[in-house]
């Protein structure tokens, strides 16, 4: 089952980097206008920008040859892993993104680990409560969290911490007060969700004739949910938690740009803007490998979790 | 390792509050590299690195890194003579050998601004730099205040690259993240007169908002180019700052003067009739004075011609110009000609977040007169090639004069005999070729007015609005003086208010 | 140790509705009581409110006397305190009520370990004594899903012996079981009857109710029709359902053979099918000749359907040939299905599914309505969906289904297997009166032996031929 | 109970925010970029219910049109990804060996990187049209269509009922007809919600960054950036498109009764 899952998953890590490199190599020849002024414009601004500018970087960047070669090349500097140089900043991607993932990384952890913090003693708390109002209130303020897009949320923050009270920094990334905000904003988000998923798991968790029969073998309460409560509703939670990891590339995407936070999706949107491709193409690929790799440890924990995985033939998400 | 690196950033920092002499200026441009041809502007302007020249408020260029400057009797050759004594942060000391390395930079000679003058040679003689020319350039210093002719250290290239930004500046960099973020500490070898500052962070903020949100907070001390929308709420505030300076950058209509409709001169008057300059001024840009007359602000004294007939909003002559040009209004509200509808294609690019903005209402006061403009807003860089295979009909575009300190180059560059990428297009005025010859061997007040009064009666462009900058600073910073060549913050100029 | 089980006047009410009525019931050491209904009849509600489990929206009036104590009268706290330690419970369909996640002597130690306080090292002891017990000591360091169902079954049995509890509730400890481990359940109940425990089973297994002797009382809609002593209930019933249900044990029927004509209708030879590594059978033949009833035993999961559905072409085979008689065309080779709601449409009122029928093989409505006369169900019935009728009315109307294509192969695969005996009973009596008038041939799927034995002129054990 | 309860409020809201959106727009016969410089942050009056924006123009019109625009943007790429995906879930499920696997080999490609990246990427060919948002999002949001519909068709086909028919002599029509779209539909209404509003947040999301579509055109993420440098003197006007955009996907998430995608 392990080589399964591992064939799996390697397989989209090849389909990630395949993806990644061939949609550089799209983007470089679909792209309407003329590819050589348009990094020249990235490069040197408007103000800078001239056609015989733009000439020299076309030969620079040998932009000049044909397709057929300058396809080969770019397979081949992919399979040597060299992601290239920045078009912008003339860096070369592995050393821009060494930077900015980490920042990221941060970013993602702290919100994920907190959101866990928030999450998971609510969930199980309002799964276990007697007390309607509580337990209605909290589920009325995971829906109207989960209703407000991510960089609302954001907004939002910055004008009651930053404005109001002004006790926050809204951009930046130098001191750990510039961490808070967008910690917030992303786990505010991800807490809404699991929390909601983790009272229903284990509301569900109790229905099952196992829970209760721990119950009838004398077993009490707080015993039964430490010994066949909490490990059978973290199950489902575990894919769950695969879920969230696309959540937190998407908002970290969104949230870094908001609050200028110079991580990997503030990079990407900028590569975006400038069509900065080998940044675009390293991006993805930096992403999208840790998406595989994060839904990787969720296979492997599940399997761990539940025996039962290890029987069935692995079969998917 | 990187993570590891960040904590312990953080943690330094979280114990490390703002020491009196700190200061943080955010700006909206981001490091682009090292190269000084993409980012020089940002090391300039922090002064980090320095140019031979530096150029007053007034436009005058002044003695930097050379002291002095002389041309020989034919005005080919040119030398400057290196100021002596002048340390680079890393402790090497400025010599014309060092200044004749980066000036003749694969990098520089390629992308510099020098690629425009006619270079023949450029060498050095013990302390003096030799620059030999082909053909007379009067306005050569000017070129040396730029930006891509920062001088920087030895040690900061390897193989022809810059891997260390090392200059002679009052500041040195302690730290750099690309591309949001610059660390410098002062430079206590500086040849110049000490300063204040001792720490000195840039931060790279692309939004405007955030940008006010930050200077708002406290969050940092100067911000600079804060756009106008952004006033209203932050005049309210006690503890800040606000100065707006013009700056030498007109926003035109570029047009090509041989498309079909626009090679009539009465439309592109017409046009320029419908516009109302004032209420983009006023609405858009919150100052009237910003409404352009001319290509030139009044504060370009030696080009703004005050005796010319100014541009003015007046549909009534925009009608009939384009009555006499035989279009003719239908039901439909809009200009017809031979059953041909009069429809002009215009694009522009959102680098500068009014542009776009200003375009819609370009738009809209066109369809008053019955002119009916399709927007297109994409990459600047489609200006560029437009004009090369000739597709363009109109760009809404914003073009410095003074990249290089004199407006003479530019305009050179832009309206010269072949016109150019940011300038005319398809259009050549004789009496203008020559005057431009004429002045770049030699200046001439009368000449440099003429220009602008040509400018005014051929329309190779339509000026819509000049330029000025807003800079917001936190008012316990005294002295700040804002430069409109941007090319310095005059950071050492600044006084803390304790 | 508790003496005596005894429930008193117990009637269990919604707001609208009685759904246990005024039962008096009475265990004693050496007295087991079980329980006889089908589903929906109540008994379940009785264990139920034995164990102080009854949904809260239901109420009780009544007592439950265990020796002295009024069960009903405690709090939902002291009622819980007696579970494991005095009330034990062994739940129906066990392999649901173990934790996947858990070892097998995880689940039997935690009872001694956390309900009798006893410490980490007695607790293991005593459970795998219990293991070795029931023969698992093998699959102490094994998950459920590891386990067969008869493996389930001996684990919660193990479980329940490690509670010292004095009254033991069983709930259905048939169901989903293969008839053959009956026999090893009884005994193992038998036991703890010896042991002094009261013991309370509730069923619906007339072998079981038979073979545990105590008292019986036979459940009908919420209330207790009979209650006797095992014996003289089997032997005299007073009621006629009692009578009917008794008589409805195949063993009792009384049927003719019927008797198969010469035509051969299909014909298997050497026919091998396996799934994975699993081999169902291989080198099976027989033929099913016109008229005649054959019959497939074995184990569920033994590959008794697969075979039918082969015949059918439903699946493929591996190797080996069947031969269907060329005379009959494919749409006259038919399949009654196990589950009768599962082959009609939930929600569709039954006439509907019925014209659908009638109209694509332009048959008349009059022939369907002399088959509703024939199989003495009303033409009401057609206006009503799948679930507002009987499971026995269902499966005529399954049967008529198919009938009204006029078959000549009819695969039943274990049609009478969600059905109570008496139902069971009269549709397997329609069926075979069928085959007789119209001449057909029937592949009948059963786990029953006996049943199989009765009413068919083959029986097929496939189970020889893996 | 509760379900329904909540599915009908979310229904009220919609309804709601359809009315104000049509009716604004036919009694305010302005365009959403017609500007007028010097009436600036007009108060609410006659002519501007809502009074106008930073360069004059009339909130409630573009208020109204950012609304529609959102909703139908959101509306169109559901339609687009849920017909393949329903199709292809079926094709898939009926057909089963080859076709089955091919088409799971292709979500599995879609899937391998995170759907807002995927839809970045194809942005990037041409920022701010609305071209490669509707692609991207369809892209995304069809696989979640294809994947149920193709487990709920599995699981339906092999239901005796299936079989039956089969063997009674009804086509795989009848079937269809009769089991399997019946059954579908309320999933697919279920996940339509949840994929309009994936879609909403998505659009005024990117547009919010700067990628999404581009001003002028009135879309309510975008606007609320434009407006943010003005929320101390005229508040309201950055949170009225935040709470459309708020109720949206709140109407949409209490009718679509998930609280995750799944």
């Amino acid at each position: 089952m392990f080589i399964n899952i591992f064939i799996k998953r390697f397989f989209q890590v090849i389909v990630v980097a395949l993806l990644s490199s061939s949609i550089g190599f799209l983007m470089m020849h679909l792209l309407p206008g003329d590819i050589a002024m348009r990094i020249a414009a990235g490069r040197y601004g408007p103000d800078g920008l001239t056609a015989e500018i733009a000439q020299s970087v076309r030969m620079e960047l040998q932009l000049n040859k044909p397709l057929y070669e300058q396809y080969l090349i770019s397979i081949f500097n992919f399979l040597k892993l060299d992601l290239g140089y920045s078009l912008v900043s003339g860096n070369s991607v592995i050393q821009e993104l060494k930077v900015q993932l980490g920042y990221s990384f941060v970013l993602a952890l702290l919100a994920f680990i907190v959101s866990l913090i928030i999450a998971i003693p609510l969930g199980i708390f309002t799964s276990i409560s007697k007390y309607k109002f509580v337990n209605n209130s909290v589920m009325l303020i995971s829906i109207i969290i989960r209703a407000i897009p991510p960089f609302v949320l954001a907004l939002i923050l910055i004008l009651i911490f930053s404005i109001w009270f002004n006790i926050l920094p809204p951009a930046g990334f130098e001191s750990w007060k510039n961490f808070v905000l967008p910690t917030l904003t992303l786990c505010l988000g991800l807490a809404a969700v699991s929390n909601r998923l983790i009272t229903d798991s284990m509301n569900d968790v109790q229905t099952y004739s196992y829970f209760r029969y721990g119950r009838f073998k004398g077993l009490s309460q707080n015993i039964t949910i430490k010994r066949h409560g909490i490990k059978n509703a973290l199950i489902p939670l575990i894919s769950f938690l695969a879920l969230q990891s696309v959540y937190l590339i998407e908002g970290v995407v969104v949230v870094e740009t908001i609050f200028a936070f110079p991580g990997i999706g503030h990079a990407l949107v900028h590569a975006i803007v400038a069509r900065d491709i080998p940044m675009i193409q390293g991006t993805v690929l930096i992403m999208g490998l840790i998406f595989v790799f994060i839904n990787l440890i969720v296979d492997i924990l599940a399997l761990n979790l539940d025996p039962r995985l290890k029987e069935k033939k692995y079969n998917g998400k | 390792m990187n993570i590891k690196k960040l904590m312990k950033l953080c943690l330094i920092f979280s114990f490390l509050t703002l020491s009196a002499n700190e200061l943080k200026v955010i700006g909206p441009n981001e490091i682009k590299g090292l190269e000084p041809t993409k980012s020089g502007y940002i090391f300039s302007r922090l002064q980090i690195a320095e140019n031979l020249v530096k150029v007053n408020d007034k436009g005058e260029i002044l003695s930097n890194l050379a002291i002095s400057w002389e041309t020989s009797a034919d005005e080919l050759t040119w030398k400057f003579k290196i100021r002596p004594n002048v340390k680079f942060q890393d402790d090497t000391v400025l010599d014309a050998q060092t200044v004749v390395l980066n000036l003749t930079r694969e990098e520089v000679k390629e992308k510099s601004i020098l690629r425009y003058l006619p270079i023949e040679k450029i060498d050095s003689n013990n302390d003096e730099l030799i620059i030999k020319l082909s053909s007379k350039v009067s306005i050569l210093p000017a070129y040396l205040a730029h930006y891509t002719t920062l001088i920087l250290s030895k040690n900061s290239f390897e193989n022809g690259k810059v891997v260390k930004f090392i200059g002679t500046g009052p500041f040195k960099i302690t730290n750099i993240t690309e591309p949001l973020l610059i660390k410098a500490d002062r430079f206590d070898s500086w040849w110049g007169k000490t300063n204040e500052v001792e720490k000195l962070t840039y931060n790279a903020v692309g939004s405007n908002e955030t940008r006010a949100l930050m200077i708002k907070s406290g969050d940092a001390d100067i911000a600079f180019s804060i756009l106008p929308i952004s006033l209203k709420s932050l005049e309210k505030n006690p503890n800040l700052d606000i100065q707006t300076v013009k700056i030498f950058r007109t926003r035109k209509l570029k047009l090509n003067s041989e498309d079909e409709i626009l090679k009539d001169k009465n439309i592109k008057h017409a046009i320029s009739y419908a516009i109302n300059r004032d209420a983009i001024a006023k609405g858009i840009l919150k100052d009237e004075s910003l409404a352009a007359t001319q290509m030139f602000p009044p504060e370009l004294v030696a080009w703004h011609n005050k005796n010319i007939e100014p541009l003015t909003f007046n549909i009534k002559k925009s009608e009939k110009l384009l009555k006499n040009s035989g279009w003719e209004k239908q039901d439909d509200g809009f200009l017809y000609k031979n059953g041909k509808k009069l429809e002009l294609e215009l694009i522009t690019y959102p680098n500068w977040p009014e542009l776009p903005i200003i375009a819609t209402v370009v738009q809209n006061q066109l369809k008053q007169v019955g002119i009916d403009l399709k927007i297109s807003v994409t990459n600047s860089s489609e200006v560029v090639r437009k004009h090369k295979d000739n597709s363009l009909q109109l760009a809404l575009i914003s073009k410095n004069f003074t990249l290089v300190p004199n407006p003479l180059g530019t305009i050179i560059e832009d309206y010269g005999e072949n016109g150019g990428d940011w300038g005319a297009m398809n259009w050549k005025n004789g009496k203008m070729v020559s005057d431009l010859k004429s002045l770049y061997e030699k200046a001439n007040l009368e000449t440099q007015f003429e220009i602008s009064k040509i400018l005014n009666e051929e329309l190779p462009s339509i000026p819509l609005t000049w330029s000025s900058i807003t800079v917001v600073s936190n008012k316990k910073i005294k002295n700040l003086k804002i430069d409109p060549f941007e090319i310095s913050y005059n950071l050492t100029d600044i006084k803390f208010d304790k | 140790m508790h003496k005596q089980l005894k429930i008193e006047n117990l009637t269990i009410y919604t707001k609208d509705k009685v759904l246990v009525k005024d039962i008096n019931l009475e265990i004693s050491t050496k007295k087991p009581l079980v329980l006889l209904g089908e589903s929906g009849s109540g008994k379940s509600l009785v264990i139920d409110a034995v164990m102080g489990i009854l949904p809260q929206e239901l109420k009780v009036t009544g007592k439950i006397l265990l020796d002295s104590i009024d069960l009903l009268k405690l709090s939902k706290k002291e009622r819980e305190k007696l579970w494991g330690k005095h009330i034990t419970l062994l739940p129906q369909e066990p392999w649901l009520s173990l934790d996947p996640t858990m070892k097998v002597i995880e689940q039997i130690k935690e009872v001694r370990q956390f309900t009798y306080k006893n410490n980490e090292n007695q607790s293991l002891k005593k459970s795998l004594e219990e293991l070795k017990d029931v023969k698992l000591e093998k699959f102490t360091n094994s998950y459920p899903y590891e386990l067969s169902g008869g493996m389930c079954q001996r684990l919660t049995i193990a479980i329940t012996h490690v509670q010292e509890g004095s009254l033991i509730l069983v709930d259905e400890p048939t169901k989903g079981l293969d008839k053959k481990l009956c026999d090893s359940i009884v005994d193992k109940l038998n036991e703890q009857i010896k042991q002094n425990k009261l013991l309370f089973v509730i069923t619906h297994d007339l072998e079981i109710a038979r073979k545990i002797e105590g008292s019986l009382g036979i459940m009908v809609d919420g209330e207790i029709i009979e209650y006797s002593d095992t014996k003289s209930i089997f032997n005299n019933p007073q009621k006629e359902y009692t009578k009917r249900l008794i008589l409805a044990e195949p063993t009792f029927w009384k049927i003719e053979k019927t008797k198969p004509k010469d035509e051969t209708i299909v014909h298997i030879k050497n026919l091998s099918k396996q799934f994975d590594k699993n081999i169902l059978f291989k080198k099976l033949s027989f033929d099913i000749k016109k008229a005649e009833i054959v019959s497939i035993v074995g184990e569920s999961g033994s590959g008794k359907s697969s075979l039918g559905n082969i015949i059918l072409e439903h699946l493929s085979s591996d190797f080996g040939e069947i031969i269907k008689n060329k005379n009959y065309s494919k749409i006259q080779f038919q399949k009654i299905y196990q589950d009768p709601p599962s082959a009609f449409l939930p929600e569709q009122i039954l006439k509907d599914g019925f014209l659908d029928l009638l109209k694509l093989h332009k048959i008349a409505k009059e022939k369907l309505y002399s088959f509703l006369e024939k199989f003495n169900l009303s033409k009401e019935l057609l206006n009503r969906t799948p679930s507002e009728i009987s499971g026995g009315e269902l499966q005529r109307f399954s049967i008529i289904r198919v009938l009204l294509l006029k078959p000549i192969f009819i695969f039943a695969d274990e049609i009478t297997s969600r059905l109570d005996p008496i139902s069971q009973k009269e549709v397997l009596f329609l069926l075979k009166e069928i085959v007789e008038t119209e001449n057909l041939s029937v592949l009948l799927v059963t786990h029953d032996r006996t049943l199989a034995q009765i009413i068919s002129n083959k029986v097929i054990n496939i189970e020889e031929y893996k | 109970m509760e379900n329904k309860r909540t599915f009908y409020i979310g229904l009220y809201i919609l309804i709601f925010l359809a009315f104000f959106s049509i009716l604004s727009q036919i009694i305010l016969n302005y365009e959403s970029d017609q500007q007028d410089l010097f009436n600036i942050f007009a108060n609410p009056s006659l002519e501007h219910p809502l009074g106008t924006d930073q360069y004059g123009r009339d909130v409630l019109v573009r208020v109204a049109q950012a609304t529609q625009l959102s909703f139908f943007l959101a509306l169109i790429t559901t339609v687009t990804a849920f017909i393949p995906g329903v199709t292809l879930g079926i094709l898939a499920a009926y057909k089963g060996g080859l076709t089955d696997k091919f088409l799971n080999i292709i979500c599995d490609i879609l899937l391998a990187l995170p759907g807002l990246l995927l839809i970045l990427v194809l942005i990037a060919f041409s920022p701010g049209d609305f071209l490669p948002l509707y692609i991207g999002l369809a892209l995304i949001l069809w696989i979640e269509f294809f994947k149920i519909t193709r487990l709920k068709t599995k699981s339906l086909l092999v239901e005796p009922f299936v079989e039956s028919s089969k063997s009674l002599g009804f086509s795989f029509f009848y079937i269809l007809r009769k089991l399997i779209i019946p059954k579908l539909l309320p999933m697919i209404f279920t996940i339509s919600t949840f994929s309009m509003s994936t879609a909403i947040i998505a659009i005024s999301s990117l547009s919010a960054i700067n990628v999404g579509i581009r001003p002028p055109t009135a879309e309510l993420g975008s606007m609320i950036i434009e407006l943010l440098p003005y929320y101390e003197e005229e508040p309201f006007l950055v949170l009225l498109p935040s709470f459309i955009i708020f109720l949206i996907v709140l109407s949409l998430q209490l009718m679509s009764k998930r609280s995750v995608n799944a």
